[in-house]
């Protein structure tokens, strides 16, 4: 049986694909993405821990030959969080939903951040609350349509980016399931960078979103984020008009500030002589 | 060991291929096709081996792989 | 008078069969019977469903499932796989021509009938496959009446898609005038 | 009087429709499976009677803005699933002691944790009397049809308005999800509550915690209205204004539980079949009920002299009703899609008098009447 | 053998000095009255046995981080009160179904709700059991003095290790606020018990949910030790991987259960005194145990003869022993700080063997000996 | 009897008086600055709702003569959503904690923010847990003690007016118990922002803060507020190393956006006609 | 009516003070003392009816009222 | 052997009961006695304490609460009027001087000295009243030997202070030996 590419073979239960998601579905390019970022660090597969929440694209880390950690609908940051604490060896890696880390689980996320602990978080953004049928979630563009928002959406979106920058994460992305390469080093950088890092991961949910809000097939969807996307190197360029319609990818963030974990070490220090 | 671009040989999991045409669209040589809701290699020859389709097929049915003995 | 009629439409999520059970129960409603209609869901509420059930009587209905099925129709082979145990001895099994049948049930009575290609090729729409199947299963148990079905298809599509559907219904109608009768053990 | 409408309709649906019939104009939740089409159908009924809808952030905002609504005069509700109805268990304490009515709907999905997401249980039975911490007063209503959705909805609100407490609709997702034929009562046919309010002239005394005399319920004002009152989930005196007082406290507590505990012939329904000649009972609720209908109607026919209790009150239990019976009843089975809840209070109040036997089931499927015949069969 | 320490310690001191040498290496929190000291002690003393501390955002987080840590081998527990139990609970039962060993301590306050926050109070004894969404098991524990607290927690962490389970500790306002002597034992008196983990060459075929022949508790690889197993609150095989397989979320299910209620021997611990010729048993736990105590010593002095029945295991309940001395005993009473839950459970339990009756107090004050002494002759 | 000013008779519920604070406690000099701005704007009494969480600050309300909430822990911003929806006409704010607005609170906080809604927040930020006797809080500077910081907070402190403005508040600001008439002055500019107002309130408690991290009586707290705020509008006057140690106050954000309520009423007018 | 600052008259509700200082603290005119844990004017002459005290009290102990006769 | 003793210490928060009762209770424990120690909290645990209860007995102990005070100390006019009624019968009630005593209330025994304003004034720290306090106590009723509480006082208060301390309970011994006795029904 052809169980896929070394990479997938590397770093997949393979024995579990295909995965449960639809045709098309972004959540897959991203999650090949996260492995190849992986890949490409060399890291110890045994000190890898991938977390999630729930949804359809915190279902990803069933499929990860990792240690893997499928937690409660918001909580994976919070759970993430006593990992790394307790055993800072391990590389902890998050893959959540927009909903997962900004609706339910928003609170960890900003904490996650202001600790500066050394988690890299992946949101795997798709604009819509995928898992239960097209809810509209915190990222759902002003005036588009959910389930739940059958007259148009009127709440205002996050900037995933500027929530996590403002939190306090000292490392902070944005790339997009069309743009995989990018993203894969955009992942990269976000593992090493020690301390919390958050790469909000543009996906295409053409189930839900898609449908909801006419936005044509998995293609259509794709070519979207391709022609969508302005590089945050190249904003300058553009006139703010022609930008209004667009989004922005790159690096936004990339700054060195005491981690948490190590800071916990110096506590260890400090107080190893009183222990008895 | 690396290996050229052009050892490489194209394969598929037509299993696992849920036909989104994701790679059809992006491929630059128009090398793919979805027939019956599977992918379909229509032109090997004109593949360059670029690796866009594994990039971003969702459902990594379609890759490139270095060793053809495997 | 309807006595407890107990239908299974299975197949892929995607292929309608939950608004297919519901235009069959709101059919019986408008007959003057009872009717429950109820389905099965993947994962949280993705993925579509691989199951639709629809019980009709002119009693009152007690259990809302299906215990053993009078009608079972499925359309890919792994629904047909999963439910055929679940067919009472005397039921009917409507099967697509695309699935491989095993002979050596024994089967009251099975139609295999071209329901998914008549949709795409004949009506144009693979997404009308659904209303095929209803049309077909109204001529051959006639559990609800050809008025009313085609009411309740009219109350029920998508608005802009009733002509298609219509025509859809009437494929349905037609393909059981064929005799595409495989078995039947006591007929 | 005009002809009822008749109608496929399911079960969520019909929780939406009887809330509207019962006046709901708020309603802020989150979604979960299996009961989103709530808020799906809120969220586009409500706007059109000027009614309010919001999706908030998680199940603990829900619960907090729905209670927040109703402290402004409108007939508030939120629904949500076992993870979301275990998040919402703090503010649920908060609405029974600050005593704000307000409708929570549980569709009982298969727990615990995230377990079967789409798959019915009953698991929740108890959590709805004992998920939050404290004494409080509870009320939980389960209907066994898409037609008693609609009618236990409305007996919801008009509980929840009359005694100025949180009322728990406990859905399961066969009766959630499943459509069946309805025929909605003609509006003069439904009995409407509303909260008792004071009157304006009482602004200056108004006290938010004191009943009239002789009565249990305090007529509530609305924010906004003049009264300035003070709302507090500390024990509070009768103004609403934080106290230690053990005194105060102790009142406050036992009133609001006398609440429920004085009115329970007004709030405790259930119904009984083929109970004349009776000697063995099922006791059923929700979706097992349908079963158990059916079970009971087979083994008549097969001769047993089995009888058939439909608990609609899950809470408060109808005590006093089912020790009568127990008088004169061999065995009660209860079965329930749990391994053991409601059988618990069966067997407290039957105490000797008869045999209680449970038929449990967890595996994500509903009970079907065969297992519950031959249950019948094996225990007789 | 050494000489034993003796101290005046305070409950939740004890609390945390029992964790200590029961092994605890990680606690997670959000402060709350009257369970803080717990944290305030673990932030000190955690590092200096190179053990983790961490303040969360709240309450979710706290147990959810809890769990975390457990994951990777360490001792965990988390502590808090009333209004933050509620708030873990969903992830209590996430604890159960994915089977990670931790400790809950709840420090009991009055309620409902923000209620009175300083006050003692029993009023979460159903909450731990049926809190959360779901059947699940469950292990809970109380103490009665500062003493049993320290052997408790380690009773606690011990059960939570070798049942791989949640295991809630109840304390009351009055034994984790109250101070007094205690004898602390050497080590070598203590039993310690340790999660039993896979053999590293297990690691290719380790299945992370499948006991050994016979045996209900599978063994735990932390993470990072190459075992790279799935953990998930959904219905899971015995890799851990989600299924909504009926027979194997059904076997999971009873699978889990079975855990406590094959080893009900093992986990339920009680004390009886007064017992011999008692006609009458006063059957109380925690704080009001010692109100209980004084009582019936005072009562044994005017000739009543009442017998005395300590609850330290309050899940599961003593069911066996309690049914067993109702066929001897006329009447029993227990006494709580709450409304009546325990004595739900009694009363189911003892049938019409013997009377059952309540004394309960929710005013924020301990129930006095007094009290109880008048309720026994009341009741007699 | 004495029940105090014109201000406090008009505004409190003067039987209630002395509060329980502290005495020091600079949580009674914002609750009358924030009476005092109601009073400057001339507002409706009966239309004024003040909604609070749990903590010393949080007590607020109870002395408060308007319609007042005192909710649970963390989740006033949640009760006050539900109550500005239900009746937009209500002026509604909140009074909140460091800990109860910025820890378990955090989400509702990031959450009114993105939606705008029209609701005034103003933190009591003592930079502490005061109710729960002195455990270190998401708003404690990082080095100082806490009763569950005993060897000194690792955590890094948030900024709340950056968190707020990157969860998409329209008006930002800080002010603090010692400058009590700008202070005035930043409440009332919040209360007439038609959108998310968040005022970061720089209280003091003497007795935990102070205590725990030897920071003097009262008035020395008060006079670190008075040397240590630095005006926004002064800022660049300041040599970056001078500022190190001091904080800005002042108005950071003050723009116009769609407000959620106002949005929602364009909902009930279009969907009108669909009103049977 | 604007009442002028020197209409006004400085009041103090001894039963409300908990003696913390600031008003003393931040008093341009060094008007007030705190004696046995309560506010007392000391200087009543030399008050300019600034109102800082006022401001700052946190317990609303200390103000100026405009008219005298109330 | 000494017998149940109940003592309940009361003021305002900030006075150091707690900790006082604390010093009994460890001296009683050091002197091989049983001890309980506790106390009422204000809103959460903000405000110090009002009241600490110390319990001392050779036996074990049960009910961790005063029933009826032993002894009760009130060291404001607030505590007082709150808890006088709970003094046992036969119980000695020590109050500060500032307090206004009752004299109509018929109480065994009555001691009225000057605690505050000693620490205040002579020991020089109004925060060690709490151990002036209790040496009084430790003379008026030998609950504790005066060894255990020397050991206890320095045992449990704050580094750096037990000179401040000692020379506090120091004078809390003085104190009774002037005759403070205000009234004594039976003595
Ligand atoms: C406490 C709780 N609330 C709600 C749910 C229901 N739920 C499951 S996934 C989900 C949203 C998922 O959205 P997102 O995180 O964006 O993931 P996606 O499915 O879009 O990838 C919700 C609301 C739940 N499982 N638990
Ligand atoms: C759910 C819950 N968790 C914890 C608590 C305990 N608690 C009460 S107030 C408080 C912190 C208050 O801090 P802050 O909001 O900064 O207010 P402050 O007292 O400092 O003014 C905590 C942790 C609670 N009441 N409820
Ligand atoms: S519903 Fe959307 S997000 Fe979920 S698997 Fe399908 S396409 Fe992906
Ligand atoms: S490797 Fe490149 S050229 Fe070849 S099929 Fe794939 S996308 Fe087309
Ligand atoms: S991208 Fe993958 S799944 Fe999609 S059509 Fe191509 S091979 Fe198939
Ligand atoms: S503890 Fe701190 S915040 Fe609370 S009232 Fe006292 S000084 Fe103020
Ligand atoms: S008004 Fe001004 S000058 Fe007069 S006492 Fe107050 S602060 Fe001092
Ligand atoms: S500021 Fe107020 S409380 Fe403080 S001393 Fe002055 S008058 Fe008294
Ligand atoms: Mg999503
Ligand atoms: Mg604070």
């Amino acid at each position: 049986m052809n169980t896929g590419s070394q990479l997938i073979k590397n770093n997949f239960r393979v024995e579990k694909l295909p995965h449960i998601w639809c045709p098309g579905c972004g959540h897959g390019i991203l999650m090949r993405a996260v492995t190849e970022a992986i890949e490409n660090l060399n890291l110890d597969k045994k000190k890898v821990c991938i977390v999630s929440g729930i949804g359809c694209s915190s279902r990803a880390p069933g499929y990860m030959d990792f240690n893997t950690l499928h937690t409660t609908h918001g909580r994976a940051l919070a759970f993430a969080t006593g990992i790394k604490l307790a055993k800072p060896e391990l590389k902890v890696i998050v893959i959540t939903g927009d909903g997962d880390c900004t609706a339910i689980g928003g609170n960890h996320l900003i904490h996650a951040a202001r600790r500066n602990i050394d988690i890299t978080t992946i949101v795997f953004n798709n604009n819509i609350y995928g898992m239960t049928g097209g809810q509209y979630s915190p990222t759902t563009p002003k005036n588009e349509f959910g389930t739940t928002a059958p007259f148009g959406n009127i709440d205002k979106a996050f900037d995933v980016c500027k929530l996590a920058d403002g939190a306090g994460a000292t490392y902070v992305a944005r790339g997009t399931a069309y743009h995989v390469k990018q993203l894969i080093k955009l992942v990269e950088k976000g593992i090493n960078n020690k301390g919390f890092s958050l790469i909000d991961a543009i996906s295409i949910c053409p189930t839900y979103y898609g449908r909801k809000n006419k936005k044509g097939l998995a293609v259509d969807m794709m070519n979207y984020l391709k022609d969508n996307a302005v590089d945050v190197k190249a904003v300058k360029k553009f006139q703010k008009e022609i930008l209004e319609d667009k989004f922005v990818i790159g690096e936004f963030k990339n700054t060195t500030e005491p981690e948490y974990t190590d800071e916990y070490n110096k506590i260890l220090e400090k107080v190893k002589h009183l222990h008895k | 060991m690396v290996i050229s671009n052009t050892d490489k040989e194209l394969k598929i999991i037509e299993k696992w291929c849920k036909g989104c045409g994701i790679c059809v669209e992006f491929c630059p040589k128009d090398v793919l096709e979805v027939l019956d809701e599977t992918i379909f290699i229509r032109d090997l020859e004109n593949c360059i081996k670029c690796g866009f389709c594994e990039l971003r097929c969702p459902d990594y049915a379609i890759y490139l792989e270095g060793d053809s003995n495997e | 008078m309807v006595s407890r009629k107990e239908i299974r439409l299975s197949g892929s999520g995607g292929q309608g069969l939950i608004l297919g059970g519901i235009i069959l129960a709101e059919a019986a409603i408008l007959d003057g019977n009872n009717a429950v209609q109820s389905q099965s869901y993947g994962p949280e509420a993705r993925g579509g469903a691989s199951k639709a059930e629809v019980i009709v009587s002119s009693k009152a209905i007690d259990y809302p499932k299906v215990e053993k099925a009078d009608v079972l129709l499925a359309l890919t082979q792994i629904a047909y796989n999963k439910y055929i145990n679940t067919l009472d001895s005397n039921g009917i099994l409507i099967i697509d021509s695309t699935i491989e049948h095993d002979h050596n049930r024994n089967i009251h009575k099975v139609i295999q009938a071209p329901i998914l290609s008549i949709a795409s090729n004949k009506v144009g729409r693979a997404m009308v496959a659904n209303i095929v199947a209803i049309g077909l299963i109204q001529q051959l148990t006639n559990v609800v009446t050809k008025n009313s079905l085609e009411t309740a298809v009219l109350n029920r599509v998508p608005k802009g898609t009733e002509k298609l559907n219509k025509s859809a219904l009437l494929e349905g109608y037609q393909l059981a005038k064929n005799k595409y009768y495989l078995e039947a053990a006591s007929v | 009087m005009n002809k009822r409408q008749i109608k496929l309709m399911q079960g969520n649906e019909a929780c939406v429709e009887g809330a509207l019939a019962a006046g709901i104009k708020f309603y802020a939740g989150y979604p979960i499976t299996p009961s989103t089409e709530i808020a799906e159908l809120c969220a586009e009924k409500l706007p059109q009677v000027g009614g309010k809808f919001i999706q908030m952030e998680d199940e603990i905002a829900g619960i907090a803005a729905t209670i927040g609504g109703s402290l402004t005069g409108l007939k508030s509700m939120t629904a949500t699933s076992g993870p979301g109805f275990s998040l919402k268990q703090e503010n649920i304490g908060y609405a029974a002691l600050a005593e704000i009515p307000c409708v929570i709907v549980n569709v009982q999905r298969a727990g615990p944790s995230t377990g079967l997401p789409t798959a019915p249980s009953q698991g929740d039975i108890m959590q709805a009397k004992w998920g939050t911490h404290g004494d409080h007063p509870v009320i939980a209503l389960s209907p066994t049809s898409v037609r008693e959705t609609y009618d236990l909805t409305i007996k919801a609100f008009n509980f929840s308005e009359k005694y100025r407490t949180p009322v728990i609709l406990l859905l399961d997702e066969i009766i959630g999800h499943m459509r069946e034929k309805v025929e909605i009562p003609n509006s003069d046919e439904i009995e409407i509550i509303d909260r008792l309010k004071p009157s304006v002239e009482d602004a200056d005394e108004y006290m938010a915690y004191k009943p009239k005399k002789g009565e249990l319920v305090p007529p509530m004002a609305a924010f906004g209205e003049g009264f300035n009152f003070h709302v507090t989930g500390l024990m509070h005196d009768d103004f609403g204004f934080p106290t230690n007082d053990a005194n105060i406290s102790d009142q406050l507590l036992r009133r609001i539980m006398k609440k429920i505990d004085n009115n329970v012939n007004d709030i405790t329904m259930y119904e009984e079949e083929f109970m004349e000649d009776a000697e063995f009972l099922v006791l059923a609720y929700g979706g097992t009920y349908r079963s158990a209908r059916s079970a009971v109607k087979k083994a008549r026919l097969l001769g047993y002299k089995v009888g058939l209790f439909k608990a609609l009150t899950i809470w408060p239990f109808p005590e006093k009703r089912i020790r009568e019976i127990s008088n004169k009843i061999k065995k009660i089975l209860v079965p329930e899609m749990n391994l053991g809840q409601y059988v618990l209070e069966v067997e407290r109040v039957v105490k000797n008098e008869s045999e209680v036997h449970h038929l449990g089931k967890v595996n994500g499927e509903a009970i079907t009447p065969e297992e519950i015949l031959s249950k019948i069969r094996e225990v007789l």
